[in-house]
């Protein structure tokens, strides 16, 4: 069943009421600002590499509560990933949001996102949950992390 | 009680629109709220295009046979009946586009053109006037043209309201200005321009005038003769008509200096393997084999709408407007984006709610049966005047009633109910 | 006997099109032979564009409600279709349009900015090659881009028989060449490009190719990935779609360094009053709500051609041409415009009567039903060519049968004999 | 009752045959050269006057049996007469051509061109009957016979 409630789950309320890593770090590897253009909203999305080459993300927004708590659960997601498992959790994330409602997404990978899947039944929203993802792609593509 | 004051009979309306009677999520009956966008089809218009098909299918202007007679007659019957539907003196100046887009861009490319015998060539030093409500498709082709030609692009401002703010008009409209185009309504506000005022100032610095139209003709009586324009650009899929065919009309003299946009067949005079001759409008701006089932439909639209009565659909969207706009500025954490009252204002509503956004908004009235749109309407630089990244945007027709509007604000109580109980807004 | 050879059953195709039960002068019952210049469509076509206006009406991409998604699926499905339908490894590289006319005139449009990062930039030096036997659509735009930048426009000889004379391939094709558009198969002589060489030489000179394939995808199996070009247009309406749609593919990366053509709504990333970017294709080159009923409509006409087969469809052309070479070339005060074998050639055929102009041979054609095409048919610089100002033209399709070969035979007699009867001829 | 017959009548196909006035004449007061888009039919026209203010026109052309008849008839019907008179000619005769058959045209004025009162029935079919006709409009215009 398709409703309201299965789309907009308490925790990615929670995450759009409080979300996580939210404010933008100063000595970011990459820094990407990427736009939804059929709607305006927009991530500023910084990448942070430390010493053992695990990942970092720190980020600012504006937009609906499923493309600022996808951002926030994908920010605590990756943080300590090697750039590998990162690739890794956004392909599999986005795989369950092209599967229209069909997968539902592994919780041991994907932790909370998994609260996201309902999304996938929604085409004009899945560019919404996508967003911080792809811009972190993005982020990993300019520091040349993946190619 | 202000349902006697409705023009129109609604529930028979409906009736007429096939898609109206459907049902949406969890088998909710559709109050469809997105006209603004792309209005509904009638059944007349529906059958007036598959009859084509059936039975008139051919290229217009093309075959010397009788299938390719009554297509041409059918195709230039509709030229006819729009330019009698605006006003035009000249079926002539009635050129089919596949979309105002389209109409907008000719415009802007054909201006660029310095052929020494054109209505207009612009270059440095000249000037472009537009304004912070436009569409993007009255926007962009004009700051391509002048980023082309090296003119300037100037703006009048939109006052808090949404309105054109006309204050600068004389510095705005000065002897540099070549092209003046100006939203007729707002998309996103409503507001109706203050044309008259515009026009004549773009006379007496002799420039050329361009109305973006979309959402005006499918509104209320609009008179080309009367309004003194040179230029109107509209869509036929928001009057009710099909997709895929858009108009431009014009003045023929203007018509007559102007280099043509698209190149191909029927729209020449001769061609040799190194050059060419260009007829005369429209078939100047015709090039190829045309939406014929499109004009077919189209024709079907104008007559529907003229059976309504043009008239009586504005005074019914007046009425709806005078509700609206008390019913929607009675729910708190409402911020309405867009003209207070019924004043030159059209039945477009653009509004924003404290705490959800808009594209949160318009999902919560999906799932009660409410389509709106959400976002910025393509005009994102109105967005960012009033410091917001979109709207929620309810637009209403000739088939929404009064209870549409309270199937609105109602779904409105419930988006903010939704959020609030789960702590947003 | 012929006819066991025929690879339809053209008869119970026949009823699939509502127009070719209708009757025409005199009752007599249609012979419809003029899909080179428009398609007839099935019921399943007719009824795909309507059930989109009953159903899923809704401005696709914009729409946060249910229709919208509806009609969103709908048109980005036909994407999907046509791309698999011509073998585009990528959906993102196929981009609708309303006629081969307008995606021919983007390109010409596009080549012709000069942004640094454009995959193409023309100036003067440069050389475009077109050649005699294009339809006015892929010459014009080419001619009044040559003029715009200063480059010069060649072009590949029409041989006696109507084909491209590639005699001269290496001089016509050197390296000042840029682009290279040439037609897939004329619609006049139905001769059918030998473009793999054209692709070759003009890859070994790095220009860019285009394939004018407006007589070729609606008429046998295209593959753009064996065929090898860089661009390819052509037309729904006459694929047995709907008018108002046309298409253009290319290959994704030339799309990326591809200046926009027109510019509006939908294909943006940003816009400010001053300046606005573009999105990537397909959105870029698509501004504006597009022909969403259109799409629906292609994506049904794909579906039907591809239930008969194009290798079917092809296979079934090639054997009217063959009955229909022989047929017509026994008529004596016959010429025919074109080649005199079924070699690579299609299903075309255009002719002249001795002493009777061709206005006046469709004329009598028309008389017993039979539809054909006369005049220059947008090939005007190969009429003169051939030193004549029109031919007659009948073209089949898919519907067409033997007997419509016997009746335009009986058709040409007759007219012979109408007008030799009064003395001309 | 459209048929062939109607259309291409005997008196139409004479002319085809046996123009008049054809060959242009060397010294014209206004030259023109018109041409039928849609087919490529064309008409060269040559306008004199002689000292009593009278026409006289002789043409050349290629085209189709109506458009040459027809501009045979019409250089026939207009030898001799005042500009104000065969602008009336070529008045009534547009009238007849766009009346789609419902106007015969008067043969006190119209003469031979009554014959072409069936081709009104050929919408196609107009643009090639007054194809000689505006080439005279034309000629008198540059003349400035009329205005
Ligand atoms: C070879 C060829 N190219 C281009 C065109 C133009 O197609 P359209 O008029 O659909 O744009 C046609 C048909 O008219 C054609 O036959
Ligand atoms: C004011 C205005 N101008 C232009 C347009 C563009 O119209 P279309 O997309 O039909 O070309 C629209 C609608 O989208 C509009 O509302």
């Amino acid at each position: 069943m398709i409703n309201l409630e299965s789309l907009y789950q308490e925790l990615i309320l929670d995450h759009y009421k409080n979300p996580l890593n939210k404010g933008l770090s100063k000595n970011p590897i990459a820094s990407v600002h990427h736009v939804n253009p059929s709607c305006g909203d927009e991530v500023d999305l910084n990448l942070e590499l430390d010493g053992e080459m695990k990942l970092g993300v720190t980020w600012d927004g504006i937009g609906c509560s499923i493309s600022q708590a996808s951002t926030s659960v994908l920010s605590d997601l990756v943080k300590g990933k090697s750039s590998s498992e990162a690739l890794g959790i956004i392909e599999a994330f986005s795989e369950v949001m092209s599967s229209k409602g069909s997968i539902s997404g592994d919780p041991e990978l994907l932790g909370d996102a998994v609260a996201f899947a309902g999304v996938s039944k929604y085409p004009a929203r899945i560019k919404c949950a996508l967003l911080g993802w792809m811009a972190l792609k993005d982020a990993m593509l300019q520091a040349k992390l993946i190619d | 009680m202000i349902s006697d004051s409705m023009a129109l009979d609604v529930a028979k309306i409906k009736r007429d629109f096939p898609l109206l009677s459907r049902t949406v999520r969890h088998e909710l009956p559709l109050v469809y709220l997105d006209s603004g966008a792309t209005s509904q089809k009638p059944l007349a218009v529906i059958d007036a295009e598959s009859n084509f098909y059936r039975n008139h299918n051919s290229a217009v202007h093309r075959g010397a046979h009788l299938i390719a007679e009554e297509a041409t007659d059918i195709y230039e019957g509709a030229r006819a009946k729009i330019a009698h539907f605006i006003g035009a003196d000249d079926v002539d100046e009635v050129i089919f586009t596949k979309s105002a887009t389209e109409s907008l861009n000719l415009l802007a490319y054909s201006f660029g053109q310095s052929e020494s015998s054109s209505a207009i060539s612009l270059k440095l030093g000249d000037s472009i006037v537009v304004s912070e409500l436009e569409h993007h498709a009255n926007l962009i082709p004009w700051q391509e043209l002048a980023k082309r030609t090296g003119a300037s692009l100037r703006w009048f401002p939109s006052t808090e309201d949404g309105r054109l703010d006309l204050s600068g008009l004389e510095q705005i409209i000065d002897v540099s200005t070549k092209v003046v185009a100006i939203t007729h309504q707002s998309n996103v506000t409503g507001a109706i321009s203050p044309v008259s005022k515009i026009l004549e100032r773009a006379r007496n610095v002799g420039a050329i005038t361009v109305l973006d139209a979309c959402q005006s003709v499918p509104h209320f009586p609009t008179d080309v003769k009367t309004l003194g324009v040179d230029f109107i650009a509209f869509s036929g899929h928001k009057m009710v008509g099909p997709t895929g065919i858009g108009l431009l009309w014009g003045r023929k003299e203007l018509f007559e200096r102007l280099s043509p946009f698209l190149f191909g067949g029927s729209m020449v005079t001769s061609v040799s393997m190194t050059e060419a001759t260009y007829a005369t409008a429209p078939r100047r701006f015709e090039a190829g084999v045309p939406n014929m089932a499109g004009a077919a439909g189209l024709s079907a639209a104008v007559d529907y709408l003229e059976s309504i009565g043009m008239e009586s659909i504005h005074n019914h969207e007046l009425a709806l407007t005078e509700y609206a706009l008390t019913q929607l500025q009675a729910i708190s954490g409402l911020t309405l984006i867009g003209p207070k009252n019924s004043v030159d204002r059209g039945a477009v509503f653009s509004f924003t709610l404290d705490g959800i956004h808009p594209h949160d908004v318009g999902q919560a009235l999906d799932d009660r049966g409410i389509a709106v749109r959400t976002g910025h309407h393509c005009a994102w630089p109105l967005m960012k005047k009033f410091g917001i990244t979109g709207t929620t945007r309810a637009t209403f027709y000739l088939y929404n009633s009064l209870e549409d509007v309270d199937r609105l604000v109602e779904g409105i109580h419930h988006t903010q109910d939704f959020f609030g109980a789960r702590g947003i807004s």
